[in-house]
């Protein structure tokens, strides 16, 4: 039976309901930013997973989750900044921001 | 019920909300703010679990740099003269499915009506074990993340934390060549 | 100048205030985790009435300051020379009607005030008022600090946002590019104190500029030019953080009606003004902790010090303007007799400042920090946008790399 | 190198700035004054609500044609000695405090006063009026008029008190010989 406490569970639970969410998003909504939305929250669920972990199952080496997750938000930086400027583009370019609409290859 | 439960409770709530709503919500502009409560309960969970240094981190990246991206490109994309900016669903019926599935799926193996105790995978640590460890193998029993953190990423993940600002930077790089108006 | 080594250690508790607050909470926690909790709540709230009193003060000072430097006379009526005004401007806003425009985002029009309010008071926390008075001395404190400032970014794009207005969306978007871009060089030069003292809990960079000489010992006046420069970055940018004057173009009142808060009125409206003037005292209270020593006391009876001098030289000046007001104002020119009066009143002044604990000189550097933004803002015009971010990225972020890679020779050779 | 120089000229100005504002906020006199309470003291010639003595008036109408806002109105009867101005009426909304019309008089009939707090409740107020009035017996057409205490077109063009034997007034700039 779970507790309130925070536990490993519990808070893999927590993760396990950002990560559905983050991927109906991504499933199901046409806008990119919605999708980039999705896409952040699945990270979110991952890092908290990572951190979870490495506090409650590997004391001896709890800096290796927390280290891995900073790799995870750096990449998230990154990306999100691509992100932006891949929507900027298409905005320029087609007039809307629907992810159906970018049918063509060619720039 | 100690104080760090009803937090920890509370923070839970949060998040979960938030996420949900960011998911369902009928408004584009809706689902950012929601996001934005998601982040920081995640950010506050973090410190729960002792992470100081990184729920630091996360709302300083996620909260003050990819947030605020995203409502630049929410405002930068769209006609803004209505606030309402309708969030289509497109698969909605697909999209649930799948994401249901997998919530159950990961749930299950998250530990949710697990009858049988925690697998090898899940054995988690008590205190007083923390402490008889922090003894015997001569780790910090004081988590001073930050300074831990620091000796590793610059020891142990040097060459990942380089490559880390390299993408860093040719994110930078692609992203401005990207968004740069044609010249001819 | 190299500053006499640091007694980084247990600060010397001679503050009543200290004293209280070091051994109180161990009687309390003795008597249960509830017991402490509302002793906690009960500084946290002291903390938040002493900032909502500063706010109403700040808002008395800046007018009066500012009808000064411009040669007129401010609020005059309600009490002496207005004081009383600092109460009556609260009782009003509250009494005014809250209203939401009818094509508003109406939920998140409600929450955006207190997002703001929420995330600027939330930054308390970890100001070390003195050695014992902090709320919590965390490990990550100066980075706790400027995390919550993006929280502050989002209550404001909330606030543009949902308003449905285009003056408060133009602003929201002015607030997005504007904060982001500053956030650059605040961070830089906070990360040069930080490599000096190797923590980021406030606290300890306190402790590292505590030292018997005083002034000597600040941050500011290590390495002679090198940590100036970070600190004219800091306060620069710190001001456009704050969305003061001259860099207040998010609430441009000429072009921008005003801003992200056009449409607010009412408590709703006075919780911006408040989220803005205690950040303010944010910025100030941080350059302090960081360059200005924090609550570290000047040791001005030592003769021959520097903080000697300054003191006293500070108190001698104070005391010919102070006879110059007088003569110029009441009597006729001449009439020196009174400087003797005025000298001693001043010096009892300045020897009341010796016992006084270290919150009161924690206090007067944030709000001579503070004057001074006051100061700026009554000085300088609004520049454009496009001036606002040439200064932050081709010479703010500049100048704050070239110091941080100074201030990482030195930290490497010269320890 | 013209970027360090004007990174210095940039903190150089704000400095000047900056000891300006000191030197106001410290070493000057507040010019303003708390204004019912403390009024200051006007120079002698200083120009305030005009003020028209009709028993010199000659009715020449030379102040009305020097204003240059048109807001004298002058209205006279009779001839020779019977010759008084009935209506002078300056209209105080419109004056621009220029003074040409006291330069204009030549039997220093027309003066500025100090006297510079005009506010009033009703627009006609803002009319000033100096004249004799007309003559007994045509009193009682006047009473007879039905007051108009704020007529809507009561700009230049005549005053509600205009008398009706005198349908000049309506012209504007009432100039009338």
């Amino acid at each position: 039976m779970p507790t309130l406490a925070p536990s490993l569970t519990n808070c893999l639970m927590i993760s396990a309901i950002m990560f559905a969410c983050g991927l109906f998003c991504v499933l199901a909504r046409r806008n990119p930013v919605s999708i980039l939305m999705g896409v952040e929250l699945m990270l979110n669920a991952a890092n908290l997973n990572l951190v979870a972990f490495s506090s409650f199952v590997h004391p001896r080496s709890y800096h290796l989750g927390h280290c891995f997750a900073i790799f995870v938000i750096v990449l998230a930086a990154s990306e999100a900044a691509v992100f932006l400027a891949l929507l900027l583009s298409l905005y320029q370019q087609l007039q809307r921001t629907d992810v159906d609409a970018i049918q063509s290859l060619k720039g | 019920m100690e104080a760090i439960d009803l937090i920890f409770w509370i923070l839970a709530l949060v998040t979960c909300g938030s996420a949900v709503v960011v998911a369902l919500s009928p408004k584009l502009i809706h689902s950012v703010f929601a996001l934005f409560f998601a982040l920081l309960g995640v950010a506050g969970l973090y410190a729960a679990l002792g992470a100081d240094f990184l729920a630091a981190a996360q709302v300083i990246v996620y909260i003050g740099g990819i947030l605020v991206l995203l409502i630049f490109g929410v405002m930068l994309t769209n006609r803004i003269g209505q606030s309402h900016l309708p969030n289509e669903l497109t698969h909605g019926v697909s999209g649930s499915i799948l994401a249901a599935l997998v919530l159950v799926a990961v749930l299950r193996f998250a530990g949710a009506w697990r009858d049988s105790g925690d697998p090898a995978w899940a054995r988690t640590y008590r205190s007083d074990e923390v402490s008889q460890l922090a003894k015997t193998e001569r780790i910090p029993a004081v988590k001073n993340t930050t300074m831990t953190l620091g000796v590793h990423l610059l020891t142990t993940y040097v060459v990942p934390f380089e490559v880390a600002s390299v993408v860093l930077l040719v994110a930078m790089i692609g992203a401005a060549s990207i968004a740069r108006k044609e010249v001819d | 100048m190299q500053p006499v080594t640091a007694s980084v250690g247990a600060p010397d508790l001679k503050d009543r205030l200290d004293v209280l607050l070091t051994y109180l909470p161990s009687f309390l926690s003795s008597h249960g985790e509830i017991v402490s909790a509302v002793f906690l709540l009960i500084v946290a709230l002291a903390v938040l009435l002493g900032v909502s009193v500063y706010v109403c003060l700040a808002v008395w000072l800046e007018r009066k300051i500012s009808a000064d430097m411009q040669d007129r006379l401010g609020p005059m009526r309600v009490g002496w020379h207005g004081v009383v005004q600092m109460l009556v401007d609260p009782v009003k806003l509250a009494l005014k009607e809250d209203l939401c425009p009818g094509a508003a985002d109406r939920p998140f029009f409600m929450l955006a005030p207190f997002v703001v309010l929420a995330a600027s008071f939330a930054t308390f926390a970890v100001m070390p008022f003195s050695a014992a008075f902090i709320l919590a001395d965390l490990d990550i404190g100066v980075l706790y600090v400027a995390s919550v400032g993006a929280g502050v970014l989002v209550g404001l794009v909330m606030a543009g946002w949902a308003s449905n207005n285009k003056w408060a969306l133009f602003s929201a978007i002015r607030t997005i590019a504007m904060l982001v871009s500053y956030e650059i060089p605040v961070g830089l030069s906070i990360v040069t104190v930080v490599m000096m003292v190797g923590s980021l809990s406030t606290q300890k960079i306190v402790l590292a500029q505590l030292s018997d000489a005083g002034m000597a010992g600040w941050h500011l006046f290590r390495f002679p030019p090198v940590f100036m420069v970070s600190f004219l970055v800091f306060f620069i940018a710190g001001l456009a953080e704050v969305n003061r004057t001259p860099f207040d173009l998010a609430e441009a009142d000429s072009e921008l009606v005003a801003g992200f808060h056009t449409e607010y009125s009412g408590m709703r409206w006075s919780f911006f003004f408040l989220a803005e003037y205690a950040d303010m005292l944010i910025v100030s209270m941080l350059g302090t902790v960081l360059y200005l020593g924090g609550w570290a006391p000047l040791t001005v009876t030592r003769p021959l010090t520097i903080d000697f001098w300054v003191f006293w030289g500070m108190a001698a000046l104070l005391a010919w303007y102070l006879h110059w007001l007088w003569t110029r104002i009441y009597l006729p020119r001449g009439e020196y007799g009174l400087i003797v009066v005025q000298t001693a009143i001043l010096i009892a002044i300045a020897l009341a400042l010796l016992v006084v604990p270290s919150l009161a000189w924690f206090l007067i550097k944030s709000l001579a920090l503070i004057f001074v933004m006051m100061w700026l803002r009554w000085t300088l015009p609004r520049p454009r946008i496009d001036q606002l971010m040439y200064l932050c990225w081709k010479v703010l972020i500049p100048v704050a790399f070239v110091n941080l890679f100074v201030v990482g020779v030195m930290r490497l050779y010269w320890r | 190198m013209q970027y360090v120089e004007d990174i210095f000229r940039t903190l150089l100005t704000c400095a000047q700035g900056m000891r300006i504002t000191m030197r106001h906020l410290l070493f000057t006199d507040n010019i303003t004054v708390q204004y019912p309470d403390h009024k200051r003291v006007l120079p002698e010639r200083f120009r305030g609500v005009l003020h028209a003595d009709s028993t010199k008036c000659t009715g020449c109408t030379l102040c009305a044609r020097a204003c240059p806002v048109n807001c004298i109105i002058i209205e006279f009867e009779g001839k020779g000695k019977d010759r008084r101005v009935a209506r002078f009426e300056i209209d105080i909304s419109t004056c621009m405090w220029c003074g040409l019309c006291v330069e204009a008089c030549r039997e220093s009939a027309i003066e500025t006063t100090l006297e510079y707090e005009i506010s009033c409740y009703v627009q006609d107020d803002m009319r000033l009026k100096f004249g004799l009035g007309p003559k007994k017996e045509q009193l009682p057409a006047e009473r007879a008029e039905p007051p108009a205490p704020q007529a809507p077109s009561s700009g230049q063009t005549g005053g509600p008190s205009t008398p009706p034997e005198s349908p000049g007034g309506s012209a504007p700039g009432g100039q009338q010989p």
